[in-house]
């Protein structure tokens, strides 16, 4: 079991210098497209696709690690958007503060529906959380003061350390901090509170006679997911320099949960390949092939049953799951298998 | 260090791409001799598909209308558009390749209220003429366009401007003192209430607004609203789905006072949902800026039909990609032998009002972003259609404070028909 | 006083519709352990079918409407046996996500069948209308409550007073004991998603007329009868009913008594529900599951 | 009544413990106590409560009646109805399950290691978020404790397959594991026998016996397998109906006549 690994495999094995080099290969596009070698629209789909896959990855935590569902995801990311759109401009307050700001009252939010958590289980929560987004969503089109309403929030893009980005600079924030997201939550979650999770999605008995209290870690999963959401919020308000009420309703919501059960529950990478297929996919390789720019509503939909039926790692585990098959026992679990006290939830 | 070698990339790349275009040849980008390159984004799938396909046709077939007749000054119009899906960060990214990559002349046919609500400050800083919205938000309104705000150039009603228009009819045509405002809570929706808002101010008449949901199936509560407010004129400020769902309920309710909406609605789909619910009991109006009453407006509407295809001959959004064809090519008409630029289109795009080519006329002089603010007067008189009560009037005339100018069958010059509102 | 009795008459109506939706979730629900998320996309492809041949084939309501039943069951039969069967041993959650893909499918597929434009849809009674106690009240408004009523009614007779009924019952209490006393489990879930199919169809049947057939009509439809089955409990089909009519009464209550009701009703009566549910985690009349260890 | 946890060799004093299910009586006024170092078992025909017993000192359940006190690991006598069921464990109480409870898609290894949650009391969700010294000293510390438990019962070379995958007779030694991770004062087993073979069966009976002895605890377990119970446990007690019929060793309990009653479905 334990195979010497040859100086080459302990680097390329390493998780943190895999990070780097995916970092590394987002930041490289706009210098392809001073190159003229890809579209400037490209660029964007891209930022905006890492966008969201920060908010999927909390989503990931929550569910994938958690058990917990939520269907409110864009909801939070829609308020954080607004937050940071009224603090900059309407308050005139610099991008940090509001940045703080825009990250903390979603994310207490988040908590207090992570008490509803304690009340709801399965798909009780599932809908309860739908009905917050559903009021979120309500909220943002009528509190003018606070949303614009239709017309849509703006904001600008910001200036950080004195330097005011420009739509270039704020997609290269938004590759750092991606990369930094995917480095924290790997090291947050490889440990003794990934297992936490893990043990209270897996078996709430088992994880509270382990000493593990099942309060605490469900608010923790609720904070972290609508922490991500939020990140994801404040960035897309900066980038896109518009928030307005229609975006942020349930279909954003499913489309999340579609991104890391096509990508792969639990796993970075597969969130980040999940959120291509969702929003980048169409744009950058259906449009091309004739015919094909109509049904990529149907193509999403055959993904998700194929994946989760076939494939239910995830895009992410399509290589392991190969080489499993070609040869080695079969051992994997079904991420999604149903446990006896599924039969009402 | 990568970071900025990159960031001063792409500053000279963009510095050479606009030093080239404007100052190394004479024309802007997107204009060679031969032809002009502009383009759009638009929902051709999904739910808005039905909008943006026929939009998109209307453009498109005014353009195979002018190509074939060889072009404007020997340049052929050429047409490109991507689908947006309705999103605004898609819609934001479409617009980048486009202008960037394809280095479109001109938006011909801005679509989608969250896609331009998303970019239309790309638009001021590119500086990038676009030539009418297919949206009336609010945001597009600007009595006095400067710099690159003038470079937009809305033609469709603004919904704030309609709803102006809504009280103003209420007032002038049906002597309404009492109005109810039942409003969607979208865009088009809550942009009308404001206009109208603002104008039952002004006219000094009593306002009571109820809301609905945009698409809801259960709108009864807000017409019970209405219906305790005893109002003696109804304001139905909703786009297509829900007019049917507001009137139906009105029907329910014995809430038997006449209705005004808006121009979105003036369709034969509408009046074939409804016809049948009002069974004469009141009447529903309807706002509009196209007439199909006078010679000309017809002669275009058979135009259309000619070149579009039967699928789409009477269809009124691919009659409004039609017109927004048509303001793109006059603009580019006057501009003539002069290098077509973003500057000498904009200037020439203000020189004179544009006439609409289904009645009625937009000016955009000094800076006057408004879009066309006379409206005519349809009723729905059978299961088929409507009729026009009362034709293309400005809100001054309605009002009865200037007098109706004739029509007169002259293109081009026509002495500007004095819309600016009175305060 | 009329006025109240008006309110709650109609919401009557559309209490109705909500209830034919959240029935067809909760057999769903009870019979495979799905969340359908594509409640509202079936309801509306199927009521497109129907619209496309009123429209296009120039046939009748009543027969359009007829083939619509059939077309909506062989729906339900198609995606119980293509996707959800082959789903069965996966969890609830699981279950979930594969009805989005449903959904996406449906929704992918609508416009390149049925055409970009909305449709209208005739009443089943096109006119006329009566009074009661000082309301009127159209003669297809009641024929829309009579309906509702008379689904909820056969249902229930089904369910109780049949040997149909009680497969159901026992699936839905137990599968795998239903499965030892040599019920089909699977035909019990075939047949579950294909009168769900024809529950939805009814419920966009009596809903398109109000507005139009669009891609969305059955939207706000679905989130309301999710909002139903949750306040009356998943567990039971009387709650999920019960919940529908609760929900269509209170919230046009709240929008018109309300100051600014008919703007802020709505969030109000959902925050109302979290609360409430909050008290009553599993609804009115659900059961709370307890694990044993 | 004498108070037992007086003897500084009481480690668990059930006295009068009741509880009823919907008028249901499972538990009735039952009591006995468990002392350091013992191996105690509980048995007792299907539905006599055995479980239900586990779980109301374990606080999955709150007993209606009675008192459970337990001598914890800093040597203080609690009464342990009055914690709430996650802090059960750090009084030095572990369990396993009748129909194991691991967390099937994390490795074997990562299974045992979340019985260790309480012991990194030390780092907190800074360190882990940061991977701070301290956090991979503390994780080094623990996968080896781990793996020391994996190889005690021989199921070391499994550690990185999902659990899920593994045998149930695997399975069921890794619950076992995990319960050493907490260095616990009294393991409960539930059924600890029930779907192992006969060789198995054998070698838990041994590994009981070693654990005992290597991580000097108290073990009270509940079983179906006679064969089992009378060969390993110091003392037992027989319950029928929630109540006790009798207590003592092996050989008293084989002797005495309202278990056998109880066991043969004789009238009493």
């Amino acid at each position: 079991m334990d195979r010497q690994l040859n100086t080459f495999q302990r680097i390329y094995k390493n998780p943190y210098l895999q990070f780097l080099i995916v970092g590394v290969l987002f930041a490289l596009l706009p210098t392809l497209r001073a190159a003229g070698m890809v579209k400037a629209g490209t660029v964007t789909v891209i930022g905006t696709t890492l966008i969201y896959t920060i908010a999927a990855l909390g989503l990931n935590i929550l569910l994938g690690y958690s058990g917990l569902i939520s269907l409110g995801t864009a909801g939070f990311m829609g308020l954080a958007a607004y937050c940071s759109a009224y603090f900059t401009e309407q308050l005139a307050l610099p991008f940090w503060q509001s940045l703080i700001l825009a990250l903390l009252i979603p994310t207490v939010l988040g908590v207090i529906v992570g008490l509803l958590s304690m009340r709801f289980v399965g798909i009780y929560l599932g809908i309860a959380t739908l009905a917050v987004g559903e009021i979120l969503s309500e909220i943002f089109r009528q509190w003018d003061a606070f949303t614009r309403g239709t017309s849509g929030a703006r904001a600008k893009y910001p200036k950080i350390f004195g330097m005011q980005l420009d739509q270039t600079g704020m997609y290269y924030l938004i590759v750092i901090i991606t990369i930094i997201v995917f480095i924290l939550v790997y090291q947050l979650l490889k440990g003794r509170l990934g297992r936490a999770l893990n043990a209270m999605r897996g078996s709430e008995a088992a994880a509270m006679a382990m000493g593990i209290s099942v309060y605490k870690y469900r608010l923790i999963a609720f904070g972290a997911a609508t922490l991500l959401a939020s990140l994801a919020g404040v960035l897309y308000v900066h980038y896109i320099r518009i928030s307005y009420p229609t975006i942020w309703g349930l279909p954003l919501s499913l489309d999340f949960l579609a991104i890391i059960v096509i990508g792969g529950l639990r796993s970075i990478y597969g969130t980040l390949v999940g959120s291509f297929v969702i929003f980048a996919m169409s744009e950058l390789v259906l449009k091309q092939i004739p015919y094909m720019e109509n049904y990529s509503l149907v193509l999403k939909g055959v993904l998700i049953i194929i994946f989760i039926l076939f494939y239910p790692y995830g895009l992410a585990h399509v290589v392991s799951d190969l080489r499993m098959r070609l040869g080695r026992r079969k051992t994997k679990v079904h991420p999604l298998a149903a446990k006896e006290e599924d039969i009402d939830g | 260090m990568r970071k900025l070698l990159a960031a001063l990339l792409v500053l000279a790349l963009v510095v050479t791409t606009m030093a080239t275009a404007v100052f190394a040849e004479e024309h802007a980008q997107g204009v060679t001799d031969t032809e002009i390159l502009v383009g759009n984004t638009a929902a051709v799938s999904g739910a808005f598909a039905g909008v943006g396909v026929p939009f998109n046709a209307g453009i498109e077939a005014y353009f195979k209308m002018v190509n074939e007749e060889g072009g404007i000054n020997g340049r052929e119009l050429r047409f490109t558009h991507m689908d947006d899906e309705f999103d605004p960060a898609k819609g934001k990214a479409m617009m980048q390749t486009l202008v960037e990559d394809e280095e479109i002349f001109a938006y011909v046919g801005h679509f989608g209220t969250p896609v331009v609500a998303a970019t239309l400050i790309d638009l001021e800083e590119y500086g990038i003429p676009a030539v009418y919205f297919a949206t009336g938000i609010g945001e597009l309104y600007n009595d006095q366009a400067e710099g690159a705000q003038r470079a937009l150039f809305p033609v469709q009603p603004i919904y704030v401007t309609e709803g102006e228009i809504m009280v103003v009819r209420a007032v002038g045509s049906f002597e309404a003192e009492k109005i109810g405002v039942i409003y969607t809570n979208d865009d088009a929706g809550k942009d009308m209430l404001r206009g109208a808002e603002q104008m039952a101010e002004q006219l000094e008449v009593t306002l009571v607004s109820e809301q609905v949901a945009a698409g809801a199936t259960d709108v009864s509560a807000a017409v019970t609203a209405i219906k305790n407010a005893d109002v003696d004129f109804i304001i139905a400020a909703s786009i297509q789905q829900t007019i049917g769902t507001i009137v139906k309920a009105l029907v329910a309710q014995d809430v038997n006072v006449d209705v005004i909406t808006t121009y979105v609605n003036v369709a034969p789909v509408v009046a074939e949902q409804i016809f049948a619910d009002i069974d004469g009991k009141f009447n529903v109006y309807g706002n509009g800026w196209i007439s199909l009453a006078d010679e000309e407006a017809l002669a275009n509407l058979a135009l259309l039909g000619e070149w579009v295809g039967e699928e789409f001959a009477l269809n009124p959004y691919s009659l409004a990609g039609w017109t927004a064809a048509h303001f793109f090519a006059e603009g580019v008409r006057r501009v003539g032998e002069e290098p077509l630029t973003w500057e000498n289109f904009i200037d020439k795009m203000e020189e004179a009002p544009i006439k609409i080519p289904f009645g009625g006329e937009v000016d955009f002089a000094d800076g006057l972003r408004a879009g066309t603010t006379v409206m005519n007067l349809s009723k729905v008189a059978s299961a088929e259609g409507w009729e026009e009560v009362e034709p293309l009037q400005s809100v001054n005339v309605i009002l009865g404070i200037e007098e109706e100018i004739e029509e007169t069958d002259e293109t081009g010059d026509l002495e500007d028909p004095a819309e600016t509102e009175e305060g | 006083m009329s006025e109240f009795f008006g309110i709650i008459l109609r919401s009557l109506e559309y209490g109705s519709i909500y209830a034919l939706a959240s029935l067809s979730i909760i057999l769903v629900f009870r019979t495979s352990f799905t969340t359908n998320f594509a409640q509202g996309m079936i309801a509306m492809f199927s009521t497109y079918f129907v619209a496309t041949l009123i429209h296009k084939s120039g046939l009748p309501l009543g027969v359009a409407f007829v083939l619509g039943l059939i077309f909506a069951l062989l729906l339900g039969f198609l995606i119980d046996i293509i996707v959800i069967r082959r789903a069965a041993k996966l969890s609830p959650v699981g279950k979930q996500i594969i009805t989005l893909g449903v959904l996406s499918i449906i929704l992918g597929l609508t416009p390149n069948i049925f055409g970009v434009y909305d449709l209208n849809m005739p009443k089943f009674i096109p006119q006329g209308d009566m009074k009661i106690a000082g309301t009127s009240i159209s003669y297809n408004a009641l024929l829309n409550i009579g309906l509702g009523l008379l689904v909820m009614l056969t249902l229930y007779y089904v369910l109780h007073r049949t040997k149909a009924g009680l497969a159901i019952r026992t699936t839905a209490e137990n599968a795998p004991v239903a499965r030892l006393m040599g019920v089909s489990t699977k035909l019990v879930t075939m047949f579950a998603w294909g009168v769900a199919g024809c529950l939805s169809l009814l419920a966009g049947m009596m809903a398109s007329p109000f507005s139009q057939v669009s891609t969305t009509f059955m939207n706000d439809i679905q989130i309301t009868a999710f909002l139903a089955c949750l306040l009356g409990g998943f567990t039971t089909f009387f709650g999920a009913v019960a919940g529908s009519y609760i929900i269509a009464i209170a919230s046009n209550l709240l929008q018109v008594y309300l100051p600014q009701g008919t703007v802020w009703g709505k969030p109000i009566l959902y925050i109302l529900l979290i609360g409430f549910l909050f008290l009553k985690p599993f609804g009115l009349f659900g059961k709370r599951y307890v694990k044993k260890v | 009544m004498a108070d037992l946890m007086k003897h500084e060799a009481t480690l668990l004093d059930i006295k009068n413990l009741s509880i009823a299910f919907g008028g249901l009586k499972a538990v009735d006024d039952l009591s006995f106590s468990i002392n350091q170092g013992e191996i105690y078992g509980l048995i007792g025909p299907n539905g006599a409560g055995k479980t239900t017993v586990f779980n109301c000192i374990t606080q999955f359940y709150k007993p209606d009646q009675g008192e459970l006190r337990f001598r914890n690991k800093k040597g203080d006598i609690v009464s342990l109805t009055s914690l709430p069921t996650y802090r059960v464990l750090e009084q030095g109480i572990v369990r396993t399950f009748q129909n194991v409870e691991l967390i099937r898609e994390l490795s074997i290894l990562d299974n045992v290691l979340i019985g260790a949650h309480i012991d990194y009391e030390k780092t907190t969700v800074l360190d882990e978020l940061f991977n701070t010294g301290r956090r991979r000293r503390e994780e080094k510390k623990q996968i080896e404790a781990a793996r020391r438990a994996l190889q005690f019962l021989g199921i070391d070379h499994y550690r990185l397959f999902p659990a899920g995958s593994q045998p149930y007779g695997i399975q069921k030694k890794v619950e076992l594991a995990r319960t050493l991770m907490s260095d616990p004062k009294l393991i409960i087993l539930d059924e600890p026998a029930a779907g192992l073979d006969e060789r198995e069966t054998v070698e838990l009976a041994d590994e009981i016996l070693r654990i005992r002895k290597e991580y000097d605890t108290t073990i009270l377990l509940v079983e179906h397998d006679m064969q089992l119970v009378m060969k390993i446990c110091d003392r037992i007690s027989a319950i029928n109906f929630g109540r006790l019929l009798a207590t003592g060793t092996a050989a008293e309990i084989r002797a005495d006549q309202k278990v056998q009653e109880a066991y043969l479905g004789v009238d009493a």
